[in-house]
């Protein structure tokens, strides 16, 4: 990885980079899309969300790199919290935020290296630096190719993995994938975990997302379960049951 | 990498949007044109009519005995008081000959003599060509031995003095009404361009791209089209101003009127484009926050 | 069914983007207000000038040896041409009268006798009111036994001719540039507005939804827009007029102006948000398609 | 299903509802996304078209609605062929296919309930009809009790059910679905299958895209599988071998 060639942040203490107490999100239409969440995340875990469709496993994320705020609660990330974070700390606190989003958000009309350079410019880097970065990325996620194409004419995987280029281009202090494998088949899916196992060695938190057991089921991450707004008990054993997962699953 | 960035970024849009760029150019270049030729019109009726009120001349009559050696010394005398600007003697024939000029008619042709009395033209210094002034000199002049009347278009002092007000104020009013205007419609081009492109400011923001980062692509894509409409208003005035000199013989312009034209149609263009689509972008890109 | 559908999604695009279409409003306002004011000031000139014109003062002078008698036997002789509508005797005092008022000068003052002669004032039909039947009426009348002259003032006829036609002309110009730049901002108005739900237009355009289907809120949400912007600019102008009304005594406008304004400007308001909004989404919406 | 309530276009004989014939496809950057392809797909069919991210999958779906059409070669759909059809027969096409696109194309400030009337509204039905097929569909995918919220507000596993069930709601000749599951977990995912399954017995032609092998892996249905822009060997064998679908997914 490019890990080598950049400054990593000191990997210190154990310290709970994000912590959720009593939580709760209401939406316009949905009141309690979250209800009562608490929650810690430590550096440098690998954390897995899992939960049915609609259980508010996007708006756990949101919340995280403050997208939205909570209706009631507090989310704590790294040294800033929801309760006070002016507008400007808020983007300080997204630069050190990697995000992949569910539904990618690539900028549709810039080009593939354009999207992926985007933090860096962001963050002000040099020119050559910026360009090495965005290359090695690109490359990793097998689409250098591609670099100067718009966005907008990549297939649906495509956009997967230059979103995921785009989340590690700052190597950021954690990582968040909304459902980083929706699109790709059974090997890219499996080479989006290696990769984000990768950054996870190199001591970035990673939290992921996924409807793929199939994916993680022999994974030994952290698993959180949500339904309904809510965490059934959190859980960090190893495996998890056939039963457990169609339990999950039942209000669809 | 930054600034690049952004200015490739500008021009992208620029080109991506010509239509709706083009609009604003248009809308800033007409707008424009009419600010500048309003200005123009302003500042040369105010000048036309200044120019009259300075003008403006006394006639003063003699008595019907006296002769033009008279009028020289009472000339004299008038010269002493200081206020006076330029002093003109009319004899009796130059009087007669203005008279067939003003009325059509030649005064011997009516009354086979010469009734006209001799007269002194006279201009006063522009500070004191003031109503209050005039009626004072009027009534020192009538004073002196073989004057016989002063007379003064004071009505028309007075009503050029109101007209000159008018045309000031009325102008001001039809800019301000203009400004508002072409500000409305800037903006509204600019909002709706920042609109169309939302999803990427969201983005942005999402990516925790500053303030100054998101607009300033806006900001400067408003320079660019104030520019550009700066210099198609410069070069329609241009014209503008080389055909009504060609039209009317009397009017002239010179090199420095066009130069000063190009010079201040585009800077006014490119600050106007700045500051509307600064304070649009920001009001705008606001709201796009507000409702992600 | 379909219609509801249409008529809901124009009112709820209303809403939504209510910022961009207040600005569509208040365009089409302001350039109907313009607009309407514009007509209304070239009809008023163009009836003025005619008015003038129409009322145009021929001098007979009769010999200075002549009484008011004689001219009633020559008033008798023109009124037989058939060409005149109006003949008035005018008398040596009426006459002194008049040169008082129009030089300010009492003519007994300054001859001590009065030198004006008998006058007969004619004022021809307004068909024969022409440059060459005056010239040829001069020469008739001027051949008659005791006619001395005849005076018109046949440059200011010629120049209120050209004055007349120079204003309508104008008038048009500006007219014209005016529909052209509001036909230019509205559309460019509505076409930022289109592009604004282009991702709605392409895929309502993927579910096979007919041309009328994709184009006719947008055309209605013009032709609502045209609505207010009209009911706005009458609003304005009535407000205007009054304020005419009431600081010009001479100067009164009818109820049924009032109600005409109201129903012209609201009406070439909708028509105007109808037809532009038409044209300009049509256009928009193919180039969408060519895009995707 | 709602079928029952509606007119069924008569089921007549086995013919080749779609046709490639030598297709190519070249986009702007991608020449040959799409190179030379032949099939046949019969009136009544369910086939699965398989494949690599990047090999052309929706590309070859979007031939079928005419999003695009082909560089050279035919495509021919039911009594409509690429080579000479009009705007407005493409919208009449169009009317008669049912699609679930792969990034959903929900409109966004639309109600759920709007989003999914939308495909009956521009065929012009009357509006009591409406309302009773499309609440019935929204039961369908469990979406019923969001019919009122904008499709902003959902989840993207709720906006694919959305999506689906606008698909359906015009019960349609054929039914194209471009990776209706990737947002879905397991069990969601096999409701969906059941229900094109239901769909698809009742005479409606499935055309599915997917990555989710687990999902398919026991179903007896035809797949295609791509690569490249070409289809390997179509293949109505009813296994799919997992050495088969490792080697499809080298590319990634
Ligand atoms: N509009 C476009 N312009 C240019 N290239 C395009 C466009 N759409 C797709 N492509 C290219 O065509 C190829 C095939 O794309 P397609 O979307 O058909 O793949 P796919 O099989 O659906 O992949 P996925 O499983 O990721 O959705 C890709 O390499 C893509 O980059
Ligand atoms: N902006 C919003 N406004 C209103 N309701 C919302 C909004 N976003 C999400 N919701 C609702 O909140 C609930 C949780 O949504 P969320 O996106 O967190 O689910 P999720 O677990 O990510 O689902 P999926 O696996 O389908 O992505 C859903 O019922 C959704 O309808
Ligand atoms: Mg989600
Ligand atoms: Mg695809």
């Amino acid at each position: 990885m490019q890990g080598s060639t950049r400054d990593r942040k000191p990997n210190t203490c154990d310290y709970a980079m994000i912590r959720f107490s009593q939580v709760t999100v209401n939406y316009g239409y949905v009141p309690g899309a979250l209800k009562d969440i608490n929650l810690q995340l430590h550096k440098g875990d690998f954390t897995l969300l899992l939960g049915p469709t609609g259980s508010g496993k996007s708006t756990l994320l949101r919340l995280i790199y403050m997208d939205i705020l909570p209706s009631a609660g507090l989310v704590t990330v790294d040294r800033w919290n929801s309760a006070r974070i002016s507008p400007r700390q808020i983007n300080l606190l997204r630069r050190n935020i990697g995000v992949v989003f569910q539904d990618f958000r690539l900028i549709e009309n810039m080009t593939v290296f354009d999207n992926v350079a985007l933090p860096l410019v962001i963050e002000g880097y040099r020119r050559k630096y910026i360009r090495q970065v965005t290359q090695a990325l690109l490359d990793e996620v097998n689409m250098l190719a591609a670099a100067d194409q718009p966005a907008s004419t990549l297939s649906l995987g495509e956009k997967q993995r230059v979103a995921i280029a785009r989340a590690m281009a700052k190597d950021p202090l954690i990582v968040i994938a909304d459902e980083p494998t929706g699109n790709l088949d059974r090997e890219a899916s499996q080479n989006v975990l290696n990769l984000l196992e990768r950054f996870n060695r190199h001591g970035t938190s990673i939290l992921m997302a996924t409807h793929d057991y199939e994916l993680i089921k022999e994974t030994p991450y952290r698993r959180i379960y949500m339904e309904n707004g809510e965490i059934r008990q959190p859980d960090s054993s190893i495996n998890v049951g056939k039963e457990r997962i169609i339990m999950m699953n039942r209000d669809v | 990498m930054k600034l690049r960035f952004v200015l490739r970024q500008t021009l992208n849009n620029l080109w991506r949007e010509r239509t709706p760029a083009t609009a604003s150019v248009l809308t800033i270049g007409i707008a424009l044109v009419i600010l500048i030729s309003l200005f123009e019109v302003s500042i040369s009726l105010y000048r036309n009519l200044n120019d009259l009120k300075q003008n403006m001349v006394i006639e003063v009559y003699l008595e019907a005995s006296r002769t033009e050696n008279d009028a020289a010394g009472i000339s004299a005398q008038l010269s002493d008081y200081g206020t006076i600007e330029r002093i003109r003697v009319i004899s009796k024939e130059a009087a007669a000959e203005i008279f067939e000029k003003e009325f059509g008619e030649n005064i011997y042709d009516i009354l086979k003599e010469n009734p006209l009395p001799v007269m002194i033209e006279v201009r006063l210094q522009s500070e004191y060509n003031h109503p209050d002034y005039l009626a004072l000199f009027k009534k020192q002049v009538e004073a002196l031995p073989g004057v016989d009347e002063v007379h003064y278009r004071h009505v028309l002092v007075e009503k050029l003095e109101s007209l000159t007000q008018a045309v000031l104020i009325s102008g001001l009013a039809v800019l301000i009404v203009l400004v508002f205007a072409m500000n409305l419609l800037i903006r509204n081009t600019i909002k709706l361009s920042v609109y169309a492109r939302r999803d990427q400011i969201a983005i942005m923001k999402i990516l925790g791209a500053g303030n100054l980062f998101i607009r300033l692509p806006y900001i400067l894509e408003g320079a660019f089209e104030g520019l550009f409409g700066g210099m198609m208003a410069a070069a329609g005035l241009i014209l503008a101003h080389k055909f009504i000199a060609d039209s009317f013989e009397a009017i002239r312009f010179s090199l420095s009127v066009y130069k000063m034209l190009w010079i201040v149609t585009i800077s006014v263009g490119i600050l106007i484009g700045f500051f509307v689509s600064a304070a649009a972008v920001g009001h705008f890109v606001q709201k796009i926050y507000a409702k992600k």
